[in-house]
């Protein structure tokens, strides 16, 4: 089948297929469809969306068909997402079994394993979080600590993940453990798929500065992982989670640029401009002047990118420069919508729904430039790889 | 004019962070906040703050005050900054009192400066009616009416004004000048909204709709009260420049220890260059900050037609260094400097609200060029 | 709009690298200073660009040249930049070249592309009267008188001033609009002064008195000349900033590898964090040069009603970046930065330079600001 | 005799003996005594005035009398140069030598080397330069390789020196030699007082990309330096090196503020100004007024160390950080000098004397952050000795 005839096909399906309510774009996080053993869905049409697509295997299209996805091609993929953009489409399932777990899977493991795991991904019967980052390993993954304990035919899993995000709504948790406490650091550590539907795994929402997170602590108290849910062999963990951790990085770069609110149209929400429009403080309004350079220049840049990308030049290391302009622009974003709103800005509570907003926005930008990598670790990436400096 | 503190600042400063840390630490702010508390802080503290004699530190010993002066007011506000105190002491004070003793009739410092100083009542201090601070901004008004007027208009985010018996307001009076007001809170046609902000402060939104006041109600012992206005402003922010201060010192010395005990890759983060150098810049830019502080409080003490200069740069400087602290504090901290449980994030929220009131760095930077001419 | 190069703009790039290389080093610059050169570039390297067919880079083929475009052209100077070459291709193949395209006659057209084209003759572009870049501010006057003007005013620091054969110039006629008159440099009543700068530059300040011109010296072709005239200076803007780059390339480049070479305590200095994070800071600023810098130049040839945006922008950044590249580079060079033997100090002075010229990053900004309309 | 005393005999006497043209302020480099075997007076006055000084002891007022000094406590010396200062009184004498050789040589010097060389300092006889850095060692000095062979009575020294002020226009040089090769690097370098006038030394001007400079390499080939001439111990040259260094960074607190040109003259003399006299660039003003801040606040935080200091809080490792603050400002004034002058700030050479002097000055306050120490070893030491932060 030719790409034309491809898209034609496709276009009509979506038309008969795409519940009228599910053709309008994404309002708030409530309107993601997360899918797990608990979830309920927001509508009927939310429902009907995702078992529609999941049957299609388009809500993975480029998985093979024996695992849940629809085996299309690159370029096929593009045109399925060209066609439900055209008719604002939303994703019918968004998880990080979808976006980590189920690249890592396909790559690492054993058919047997993906037969097991990845069908229910697909299908959104099974919601996954990620346990990574504990309280003494942050920049420093390998330096982690949660240990698992070989007993017959499982792993007796002791410790405490943290940054979870959904932990508290997820049912099985892919998790770096520490299963081989002789080796070097950065060997000693398996990859391990653990159900969390047990006594011995609990979690604990975190809250953050900006308010109520996703975020939660897991703690693990003789919970057990079983041997053949182990991706990767024992001690091969470190090498699938780097894997995992570029390809975060890597689709950083097709992430869209900035939205939300920015400084010229919160100076005009609180009337802080003169009688031509222009931001009333002209030494603000130079800041905000550069934060727009900067702001044009970073969004064309993941353009030229993801163009060279395309071409075959990669994106490498250069994604952690990206990263690090990304969360460090958006921040001052943020700091100037701060600026530029006042006293405004400063709301924290209050009747309308929407108040407080715009500090919150603000206060959780901070994390940008944590997550996923320090702006410290991007730098040194780029320092080490890009650059080639020596030393360290 | 010295840039060491004297005998007498030196006590008062060691006596605040002692009773500070016993009395307001930051978990006394995090509890109003956590309480929903109705106006933001605590009268038991405001008591206590009156029996160490606090509350009077520029109110003339005529009037039941230690009369300190603004150095020693600017100590106190520093170390309220360290330990993140809720508090009316800027807004009643150093405002409301500063605004008496400017800009009162004798009478009217007697009738109000011993209540200021005995901590017997709140004074809030209205100026702005937008987001951004804007003192040339001033729509409110003050028409006569018999021997008294009719006050109309709006003020926004006042500090303290939920838990304030009284509020001083700018207005303008017919001759289009700003004079300033004395207002019951309690007074027929004032209406007041609480405003819940980031830092658990409790400012008030007022509505003035056309609320009767006595002639007395105006203060007028100023020959020029626009001046008075202006000149209480500056002691204002050189005030809240040197609380931003005390915020910036605490989120840096506890980043400091943070970054001495936190171990990745093997040693403590604090030994890596990349936050060493960082953390040496902004311990060279608080040095800057500090001086500008002192600089700025001492003048207001000692040659105050230098003021709005002074008190402009201290406050440009001391907003963008409080700022940088927190922003490099939870940088530093990393993902826990994120959650709610540490206390750098209250100390970035407190930068950031403390710099917007009476005028950010940017709007500070603009004073300092017109006050030097270009 | 694609950001990737053409295989016909890359084989320009590949070409004009190796030929700058030869022909045109950083030691060329040093002998056109250490000479005085009295007019700052050499004439034998402008044939040499015009059988390369670079002088006619943006001539269409019926005028000689080979029509290839701002991109092109900007590829061209960001490898000048990278060999610090002087030469009149900015202000004779990009300005004058771009203003009688836009605004010429099709006799005038005729009449000079050609030469341009063939590297026959220099010309120069004359915008600004006083010390900083103004567009707007342009005070000489072209008076009619029979069917020809008089023309009187001054322009400084013309770019290639003191070579040039004729000078563009931006004068208002009566109806007080800007237009652009074509003026013979051997013309009675042209006075002309080298000004040597600091990049080893020679420009020109003119002076115009009572100068008479043919009613032949307007460029009469446009609609609206002023539009023209603006253009003209978007695409200056860009393709200097494409310049700047190359320049902030280089001197990159050269920085790094000389900290990857250069010893102290034991270790090259690229390997201290301190370094490496400022480095690696500047790399990610210079991605966003790069990109701006290549989408200006294919909006002029693409998109040209996008241009006043894109080209400020580029140029703001641009600006920025070579000057931090260059302040940057003499500080990582350290002592040795400073000394005249080495060339890193050459970058930061032609980063300067070239910043300056139609219009700093500050200016840029500021008309992004109007553009983006606030 | 009480200070008033000494204050009121002070007064008279500078009465009686400054001469009138001594009695204002230096206008240029070219008005600066340095004396030397090869000094030409640039006046008679200035001859009579160093001459009448140095019979006084007050070239160097705090020096015991038998090294040519005056013998005066702190405070005599203080009301000196306040009485100096009230009438304009130049400088009689500026050098090395009395800057930076002789606080060493009363500090590690033995009598005789002190009798030898202390006077020809205090009369102006001798110039000194210093030899320090060199191609290999900057910023890291102790890895100076200038190397010292004992021949019985005297070094024969071989090596180069770079950065050495004046070293064309100086009589002897102070230097750093590598005399004990298997001492650790800290502990094998001698403090070698070497006299210029012999064929083994010679020196080479070097050209900045400010144009001319004061600076030198100074070549040693097989060149004499007498042991007696060596001051401290074999191998203490680092010691009496560090001393010295600490001492020049301490000096540092004392200067005085920024003079010369700053944007906001820039500006009004480029007449980029607006009708009200405003920097006519909002963006740029913006840029200015934070440096007026800063400025403002670097100046009120030299005297608020001063006086700290003066109260005996010490300036210790904190003379670092103003020492990275000054340079920093200053480039930054410089920069916006040169932006707020546009085309006018980039002559380099023209018909007036004073032309190109703005972009000279721009140039060379760049090199105020590397000498010195640069500001990255002045974070280095705010870092390990003010915050005391781990590692390195």
């Amino acid at each position: 089948m030719s790409l034309e005839e491809f898209r034609a096909e496709t276009r009509a399906w979506l038309e008969a297929n795409c519940p009228k309510s599910m053709r309008s774009p994404i309002k708030s996080e409530a309107d993601i469809c997360w899918g797990g053993r608990n979830w309920e869905f927001k509508s009927e049409d939310q429902r009907l969306w995702l078992e529609r697509m999941a049957e299609k295997g388009w809500t993975v299209p480029t998985w093979p068909k024996e695992y849940g996805g629809a085996g299309l091609s690159k370029e096929e993929a593009f045109v399925l997402k060209e066609e439900m953009r055209r008719i604002n489409a939303r994703s019918p399932l968004d998880s990080f079994g979808i976006w980590m777990l189920g690249p890592a899977l396909l790559k690492f493991g054993t058919h047997e394993q993906k037969l097991e795991h990845l069908p229910p991904i697909a299908r959104g019967e099974i919601r996954w979080c990620q346990g990574y980052s504990e309280p003494g390993a942050g920049s420093d993954l390998a330096s982690l600590r949660t240990k698992g304990v070989l007993a017959g035919d499982h792993y007796v899993v002791n410790g405490q993940k943290v940054w979870t995000s959904y932990a508290d709504k997820s049912d099985w948790i892919f998790a770096l453990v520490r299963t081989e406490p002789e080796a070097p650091k950065h060997e000693g550590i398996s990859f391990l798929l653990i159900d969390m539907d047990q006594p011995g795994v609990t979690t604990k929402p975190i809250k953050l500065i900006s308010g109520k997170s996703p975020f939660c602590e897991t703690f693990f108290d003789d919970a057990r992982a079983l041997v053949k849910n182990r991706l990767g062999k024992a001690g091969e963990g470190w090498t699938i989670a780097k894997y995992l951790l570029s390809h975060e990085r890597a689709s950083i770069v097709s992430e869209a640029g900035f939205g939300g609110l920015n400084p010229v149209t919160a100076a005009q929400t609180a009337g802080e401009v003169d009688e031509k429009g222009r931001i009333a403080d002209p030494i603000l309004r130079g800041k905000v002047a550069e934060l727009t350079i900067d702001g044009l220049a970073f969004e064309a840049t993941m353009r030229r990118v993801k163009e060279e990308a395309d071409h075959g030049e990669g994106v490498g290391a250069r994604a952690s420069a990206l990263k690090y302009l990304g969360t460090e622009i958006n921040k001052r974003r943020h700091e100037l919508n701060m600026s530029a709103l006042g006293s405004d800005g400063l709301l924290w509570e209050g009747d309308r729904e929407e108040d407080g907003e715009v500090a919150r926005n603000w206060l959780r930008a901070r994390a940008n430039s944590i997550e996923g990598g320090t702006s410290e670790i991007q730098l040194n990436i780029v320092a080490k790889r890009v650059l080639e400096l020596p030393g360290g | 004019m010295s840039f060491i503190l004297n005998e007498e600042e030196q006590m008062l400063r060691d006596s605040a962070k002692a009773f500070l840390a016993q009395s307001a630490p930051v978990s006394a702010l995090r509890k109003l906040r956590d309480e929903s508390d109705p106006v933001g802080f605590s009268k038991q503290l405001w008591a206590s703050m009156a029996e160490m004699g606090w509350t009077g530190i520029l109110v003339e010993e005529d009037h039941g005050g230690v009369d300190m002066g603004y150095a020693a007011a600017g100590l106190l506000l520093q170390e309220m900054g360290r330990t993140l105190t809720a508090s009316p002491f800027l807004a009643t004070s150093v405002l409301a009192a500063s605004a008496l003793k400017l800009a009162g009739t004798d009478a009217q410092k007697a009738a109000w400066l011993p209540k200021i100083a005995a901590g017997e009542t709140v004074i809030a201090f209205a100026v702005d009616e937008r987001a951004r601070h804007n003192p040339d901004h001033v729509e409110t008004r003050a028409t006569k009416d018999g021997n008294g007027f009719r006050l109309n208009g709006k003020k926004r985010f006042v500090s303290c004004g939920m838990g304030a018996d009284a509020v001083i307001v700018a207005a303008r009076t017919e001759d289009d000048r700003i004079n300033l007001f004395l207002v019951d809170t309690g007074a027929k046609g004032v209406e007041r909204t609480p405003r819940r902000t980031v830092d658990s402060h409790v400012p008030a939104d007022f509505a003035f709709d056309d609320v009767k006041l006595d002639g007395d109600a105006l203060l007028a012992g100023a020959e020029d009260s626009e001046t008075a206005y202006r000149h209480v402003l500056d002691a204002g922010r050189a005030c809240l420049a040197a609380e931003s201060l005390g915020v910036a010192e605490e989120a840096f010395d506890r980043t400091i220890d943070y970054i001495k005990e936190r171990e990745q890759f093997g040693q403590p983060i604090g030994s890596f260059q990349g936050l060493q150098h960082r953390a040496a810049h902004l311990y060279s830019e608080m040095e800057l900050a500090r001086t500008l502080v002192l600089k700025a409080l001492r003048v207001l003490d000692e040659t105050p037609s230098q003021a709005p200069l002074w008190c402009a740069a201290a406050k440009a400087k001391a907003t963008a260094v409080s700022r940088l602290a927190g922003s490099e504090g939870i940088q530093m901290y990393g993902g826990v400097g994120m959650t709610d449980e540490y206390d750098i994030g209250l100390y970035y929220k407190r930068a950031q609200a403390a710099g917007e009131f009476l005028g950010d760095d940017s709007w500070a930077a603009g004073q300092v060029a017109k006050l030097a001419g270009y």
